[in-house]
């Protein structure tokens, strides 16, 4: 634990430097090839658009970790869930409810939905390679796509909590024209980091959670010990899929409710293999380095290819990150037994 | 009663080893080649050869290929629409810069591009595994969608980025690609082109290429062990894969619909092909058939059954539920019969041959 | 052949071999050496680093200090599959078959090394690579006769009995005609029936093929009548070293091990 | 064993016969038309709405004229997902319906356009890709069977530039004007025209693509809004990024005035999930806006005596519009083919005479009630686009209003590009272009 701590400490006391070193590298490319514009205050801009945006990546990998935690699970279908989340909490707003009870009633069906998860899909499989269930979650990435769309329809809804989405800026005396950064944006930002503070909280110190972190150091010796393996995945998919209902929120009241939101889920990818699949924080700094690092690399080497490479670069880059560290940053290292 | 093998001894190590050791499979594979050459372009019409069965050979083709990667080597991979689009473009650069180009040998010079490119993005199944690998390979999917799609070079700067199969003959007069290619004639160029890389297919996993594969997917430390060399296992099955892969995208571009964009080659894409491996049974070559059929068909059959059956659905309901039946079939068969179709197959056929006699 | 059996000069030599995990030690300055020929039981209690010096000799683990001297030669850091084709073939001691293929393709894969077809030529199969094939089949199939798994030739091996399984690893390892056979526990979980035949296959193996074999056991009976010299390990040292006779009179060894267990 | 396998596909095939055979059971003189539609996947918002509009007005033809001069449509969906191997099976199946086969093909969406032109030309079936698709397909010289009428992307390029020129006061010289399009096909089909304008008109220009599904554009507006600070932007979006691209020039505060969508980023359901900050936000379009024509009275009755298929909200939205006038235009083309013909079911090439000979004038918008809904189209052998032409209209919040008339693009510099591009495509596919005088 200490260790970890220290470690994230070195971390972090490195990020300003190497925020410094990949301006300056971009201020100096910019001064090579003149077509690729470059200024201080726009950097920070982007990098603060660029980690805000990365936070709501790290509210739909906070999905994935936990159940990769808990079940050693990849579950492919957390995209789905967050827009099958967020078409129940319109549909009931729809209905006239107000968006916090309908919040509260969308929480419902999404355990709800876990339950049923882990009765139907789950149990059966049990001592399945986990790849296989991989597989199995991206069955269920279609059935709740299909079933979403069949309860709720496939319009684009609106969804609106009265998040302020006005463009602030700040520090208009030492950068020209101010930074810009956008209000819903910085809301969002809160939320996920309060949603991360309640899940540590959570983790740390009730009973449920210490009893989830002993499921997810070894399945065999949790249930040698009486923990209920079964009522610990209901509780995990239930988080999840809470966590989803509020990702979906975000990015429902960014986009609008609908069918691509479920895309998503392929952004939280690389923001797991870059923090690790198996840690919270790892998922918080890997989404904010993949959103920082895509806008900079959107805005400042983009016009060099020609644009539109956010597809894949965040995919380079974890793949290339996957060379040098496969754990991830912050995921435990892999010793395989012979 | 059909399926008596009873007094059929194999006297050599050969007859054992032949791909079809039992009499009646060699006479029942015979008789379905004859009527998938001969009469299956008399009886359907172009409908059903053009929708149906064009399609279906070129996915039966992807399907083989992500099963030589995923169901024998055990790398799974979701960058199939990746390397279809490589194998759609590559033969489409070939083809228009050197005309005189037999549209064969344009397909196979694809695949093997696409083999490469495969080779390129399977590097990191050296350090990584399992799902960590499945994330290496979307990053070539979208990688490559992308390069196809920005640099119009790879479309001969058409300015919308879509590119048009040429009209190309496979004998003089018979033309397989273009305006003048007949279904007839698309659909049996297909059906021998397939079968035979998908006899080589079987070949190679009868062979010691495709053991090595499997000792890999089993349990790569004892591979190792006995001498396999897990970076020329997994590279070989990363190239042959692509190799099918490619093939099967040129096919689609050239043959099945004739132009494309690199758009069509999306994610969606790649994932209907894993399904069709899964479905079908990981680890067999007739389950990638069987799979790229049931997958061709079940939407077609979605459509059509419920007019059929005179029960009215929505359209969208229809397209809703196809969704949801696709899901929960994912899920059916790698609860019930992780092998898929093809082990129910082989089950009844071990049923047929004691039939019967339970026992 | 039995009885006229000589045992040769060192196969393979384990010098100063220290082998740490983090800040564990599992191995501490082990040495010691297969001659040819011989059968040579490595002994111990539960944790006193068999398996990793096995995993050592194979390449699977790198030791911090200490050599590998193969035939003669220093051999450097290596991975598995380099140790393979130097002739070094080994069983686990928890079975590790190819579960989704039949016994036959099992022990196939064993001639992997042995086979020169290409990939070509295994594309279109007729010719040279059936050929060869064919050839290694006769070969396999010898084995398969030596080992009595005949009849289960074509089936699953996930379907065979755990017995069966340990036989059938046997097999692979012998289909590679290794020249240094390891075996890590060969007779873990077998009742006596199997444990006898699984002695006579050993000795037969050692007889026949004059296959130098280096294994782990548990079982004093067995190991005492097998073996032609015991290496006693405990805590990671190398504790004895000798005849069966030298190691059962050794003291540290009674104190140490025998006189626990028995 | 074998047998049983035989009885199985038997049994399969004689479904899939069965379904296919039903809808051709129907009665014997009647007009059938394949309706490609997307009421499910991404771009279902969209979709929907265009279905709705091509059953009412069919449904309007049959229940209020009781046909084309008696010969009554008939036509079947089928569901396309916006995807293209589905738009060719769609196509595949539903081409040999009906008495005489299919009469026209609407693909709505530029991919199956693309992956229709090959089949539809050798199966003699016109393909009317209204205001999609390519764009160099108005040569009817070298795509018989494909008609653009009344306007395609690159003379809707023009349009805004003009559009633009204007508000600017007559001159664009020295303006950055920025084009956010949809890293596609079909984004890209502006491009060279309005970088032939650029050179033309004086004004710089950048282009931004977003990659699909367009819902991160993040970077893109950032570059636009707080670098670039373009004079205008244009926008070749679709789906979820219409709107996705509204909000976030709003998010770095771009005037929404002077941001200018093509036709394709101007429904309903491309502004509403942007809420209020999509207020002002302009777009172009090819039909009129809104219910004012006379054919929406019709269409009413036809829904108050039950026999209306759309759902009534859709009903005077921008798409619901665009598939009357779409549907119209075949109506029109088809009365035109049975002027020459006979009053009887017509087969595709038949329609295809139909549209190559189809004048529509303002008296015949006039007649049919479909005033103001669009500008006259005259399509000749050689032309298939038919000079029509597109208006600008703003969203005010709640509805899309009309701020311009029709605006003609400026086809004497249009016409030679299509032509060129034409030519390429004739070479590469081995075509020789017919002869048109």
């Amino acid at each position: 634990m200490n260790a970890t701590a220290t470690r994230f400490g070195i971390w972090m006391a490195l990020v300003p430097l190497l925020i410094a070193i990949l301006g300056l590298g971009l201020q100096g490319l910019a001064i090579i090839d003149t077509s690729l514009f470059f200024t201080w205050g726009y950097f920070l801009e982007v990098l603060i658009a660029g980690l805000l945006q990365g936070v709501l990546y790290s509210l739909v990998a906070l999905g994935f970790v936990l159940i990769f935690k808990a079940s050693g699970i990849f579950n492919f279908a957390q995209g789905s869930m967050v827009l099958f989340a967020a078409l129940t909490m319109v549909g009931f707003i729809e209905m006239g409810l107000h968006w916090t009870l309908a919040f509260i009633l969308a929480a419902g069906v999404m355990v709800v939905l876990a339950i049923v998860i882990e009765k139907v899909v789950l149990r059966p499989m049990v001592n399945q390679p986990h790849i296989i269930l991989f597989m199995a979650t991206i069955g269920i990435f279609y059935f709740l796509d299909g079933f979403g769309q069949t309860l709720w329809g496939s319009d684009v809804k609106v969804l609106d909590i009265g998040i302020p989405k006005d463009p602030m800026f700040v520090l208009p005396n030492v950068f020209e024209g101010g930074i810009l950064i956008n209000s819903f944006d910085l809301v969002a930002a809160l939320v996920g980091a309060v949603l991360v503070a309640v899940l540590a909280v959570f983790f740390q110190y009730t009973r449920v959670g210490r009893a989830l972190r002993a499921v997810a150091d070894d399945h065999q010796a949790a249930l040698s010990v009486g923990i209920p393996l079964k009522t610990i995945w209901a509780i995990v998919w239930s988080v999840a899929g809470i966590v989803a209902l509020v990702a979906g929120i975000m990015w429902g009241s960014k986009a609008g409710v609908q069918f691509s939101l479920a895309l998503i889920a392929l952004k939280a990818l690389p923001v797991l293999i870059l923090g690790g699949f198996t840690s919270i924080p790892g998922a918080i700094v890997g989404g904010l380095i993949i959103g920082a690092g895509e806008q900079v690399a959107e805005v400042f080497l983009g016009p060099l290819v020609g644009g539109a490479l956010q597809d894949w670069f965040a995919y380079m880059l974890a793949l290339g990150f996957l060379l040098f560290r496969p754990q991830g940053l912050f995921g435990e290292k892999i010793i395989e037994r012979i | 009663m059909f399926y008596r093998e009873a007094g059929q001894f194999k006297t050599s190590y050969s007859a054992d080893q032949a791909i079809f050791p039992i009499r009646q499979d060699r006479l029942g594979l015979l008789l379905l080649g004859l009527v998938a050459v001969f009469a299956v372009p008399a009886l359907a019409n172009n409908y059903f050869l053009e929708t149906i069965f064009v399609p279906f050979l070129v996915f039966a083709m992807a399907a083989l290929g992500l099963n030589l990667l995923t169901g024998y080597c055990g790398q799974l991979s979701l960058g199939t629409g990746g390397f279809m689009a490589c194998g759609a473009f590559f033969s489409f650069k070939l083809a228009t810069a050197f005309p005189e180009l037999h549209i064969v040998v344009v397909f196979l010079l694809a695949g093997l591009g696409t083999a490469g490119v495969g080779v390129l993005f399977g590097l990191p199944s050296l350090r990584i595994k399992g799902f960590y690998l499945a994330v290496a390979t979307l990053a070539a999917q979208f990688f490559l969608v992308w390069m196809f799609n920005k640099f119009n070079w790879w479309t001969n700067y058409s300015p919308s980025g879509v590119i048009s199969a040429p009209p190309r003959e496979i004998i003089p007069g018979f033309f397989v690609t273009g305006n003048e290619a007949s279904p007839a004639a698309k659909y049996v160029f297909l059906l021998i082109f397939v079968a035979v890389l998908a006899l080589i297919a079987k070949n190679l996993v009868r062979s010691r290429t495709g053991r090595s594969w499997m000792a890999i997917r089993d349990m790569d430390i004892a591979a190792e062990i006995i001498g396999i060399r897990p970076l020329w296992a997994k590279l070989s099955a990363f190239a042959v894969s692509s190799f099918y892969i490619g093939i099967s995208g040129a096919l689609w571009a050239f043959v099945y619909t004739g132009s494309v964009e690199a758009l069509a080659f999306q994610i969606d894409r790649s994932f209907q092909v894993l399904f069709m491996v899964i479905i079908g049974g990981l680890g067999s070559i007739l389950g990638s058939f069987l799979g790229a059929a049931f997958i061709v068909l079940l939407p077609i059959l979605l459509n059509n059954a419920p007019a059929a059956l005179g029960i009215p659905l929505k359209v969208e309901l229809i397209s809703h539920l196809e969704f949801m039946i696709f899901g929960a079939l994912i899920i059916f068969f790698l609860i019930v019969e992780p092998h898929g179709l093809a082990r129910l197959w082989q089950i009844g056929k071990e049923k047929l041959r004691l039939w019967p006699f339970p026992y | 052949m039995y009885g006229d059996k000589h045992i040769g000069d060192t196969l393979l030599k384990v010098d100063n071999i220290t082998l740490a995990f983090g800040g564990v030690k599992a191995l501490t300055d082990i040495s010691f050496e297969i001659r040819e020929h011989e059968i040579l039981a490595i002994i111990g209690p539960n944790g006193a680093g068999k398996t990793s010096m096995l995993n050592v000799i194979n390449g699977f683990y790198h030791p911090q200090q200490g050599r590998i001297m193969f035939r003669g030669a220093e051999r450097k850091a290596m991975r598995p599959h380099l140790a393979a084709k130097q002739g070094i073939a080994r069983t686990f001691q928890n079975v590790a078959l190819f579960k989704g293929m039949s016994t036959l393709d099992n022990i196939m894969t064993g001639r992997v090394l042995k086979m020169k077809s290409n990939l070509f030529q295994q594309a279109i199969y007729w010719g040279a690579n059936q050929r060869e094939e064919i050839e290694h089949r006769e070969v396999v199939e010898k084995i398969i006769d030596f080992l009595e798994i005949e009849a289960i030739r074509k089936t699953p091996v996930g379907r065979l009995p755990y017995g069966l399984q340990k036989r059938v690893e046997l097999a692979r390892a012998l289909a590679m005609e290794p020249d240094l056979l390891l075996l890590d526990e060969p007779m873990a979980g077998m009742n006596v029936e199997e444990k006898e035949d699984m002695c006579r296959f050993i000795l037969d193996v050692n007889d026949e093929f004059g296959t130098t074999i280096a294994l782990i056991e548990h079982d004093m009976g067995v190991v005492m009548d097998i073996s032609d010299r015991v290496v006693v390990l405990d805590y990671g040292r190398k504790l004895a070293d000798g005849s069966p006779d030298e190691v059962r009179a050794n003291q540290d060894v009674i104190d140490a091990y025998l006189g626990v267990s028995h | 064993m074998k047998f049983k396998k035989f009885g199985l596909a038997a049994v399969g095939a004689a479904m899939l016969a069965g379904s296919l055979v039903l809808p051709g059971l129907a009665a014997a003189q009647e007009q059938f038309v394949p309706l490609l539609v997307y009421r499910t996947g991404p771009y279902a918002p969209n979709g929907i709405p265009i279905a709705d509009g091509f059953n009412d007005y069919m449904q309007l033809i049959n229940t209020r004229d009781g046909g084309i001069n008696g010969i009554k449509y008939a036509w079947e969906e089928c569901e396309t997902q916006y995807n293209n191997d589905r738009g060719v099976e769609c196509y595949e199946r539903l081409k040999g319906n009906g008495p005489t086969g299919a009469s026209v093909v609407n693909p709505y969406s530029t991919g199956i356009t693309y992956a229709l032109i090959d089949r539809a030309t050798n199966d003699k079936v016109p393909v009317l890709s209204m205001g999609y698709g390519r764009a160099d397909a108005s040569d009817g010289r070298v795509f018989p069977y494909v008609f653009t009428m009344p306007i395609t992307y690159w003379a809707g390029a023009d349009v805004m530039v003009q559009y633009a020129k204007k508000e600017s006061g007559g001159s664009l010289k020295g303006k950055k004007i920025a084009l956010v399009y949809h890293d596609s096909a079909y984004g890209k089909e502006p491009i060279a025209t309005l970088e032939r304008l650029a050179k033309e008109e004086g004004y710089q220009f950048s282009t931004y693509p977003v990659a699909h599904p367009g819902l991160e554009q993040k970077a893109t507006w950032l570059q636009i809004g707080r670098q670039l600070r373009p004079d205008w932007v244009f926008m070749w979006g679709w789906g979820v990024m219409n709107s996705t691209a509204i909000k976030e020039a709003a998010a770095v505060g771009f005037p929404m005035e002077k941001f200018i969508g093509i036709w394709w980023s101007g429904a309903e359901a491309d502004v509403t999930p942007a809420g209020a900050a999509a207020k002002g936000y302009k777009s172009l379009n090819i039909t009129g806006v809104g219910t004012s024509a006379p054919i929406f009275a019709d269409i009413e009755k036809m829904h108050a005596d039950g026999n209306g298929i759309a759902d009534k909200a859709n009903i005077g939205t921008v798409l619901y519009n665009r598939a009357l006038v779409n549907a119209f235009l075949y109506t029109e083309a088809i009365r035109v083919a049975q002027g020459e013909f006979g009053v009887k079911s017509l087969t595709g090439e038949q329609v295809q005479w139909g549209m190559e000979h189809l004048n529509v004038t303002q008296a015949a918008i006039d007649k049919a009630g479909m005033t103001g809904l669009l500008s006259p189209v005259k399509i000749t052998c050689a032309d298939h686009e038919g000079g029509g032409s597109a208006l600008v209209q703003q969203w005010d919040g709640a509805k899309w209003q009309a701020i311009t008339d029709f605006i003609s693009p400026n086809r004497d510099a249009l016409r030679p590009a299509y032509e060129e591009s034409a030519a390429q495509y004739a070479k590469e596919k081995g075509i020789t272009p017919r002869s048109c005088s």
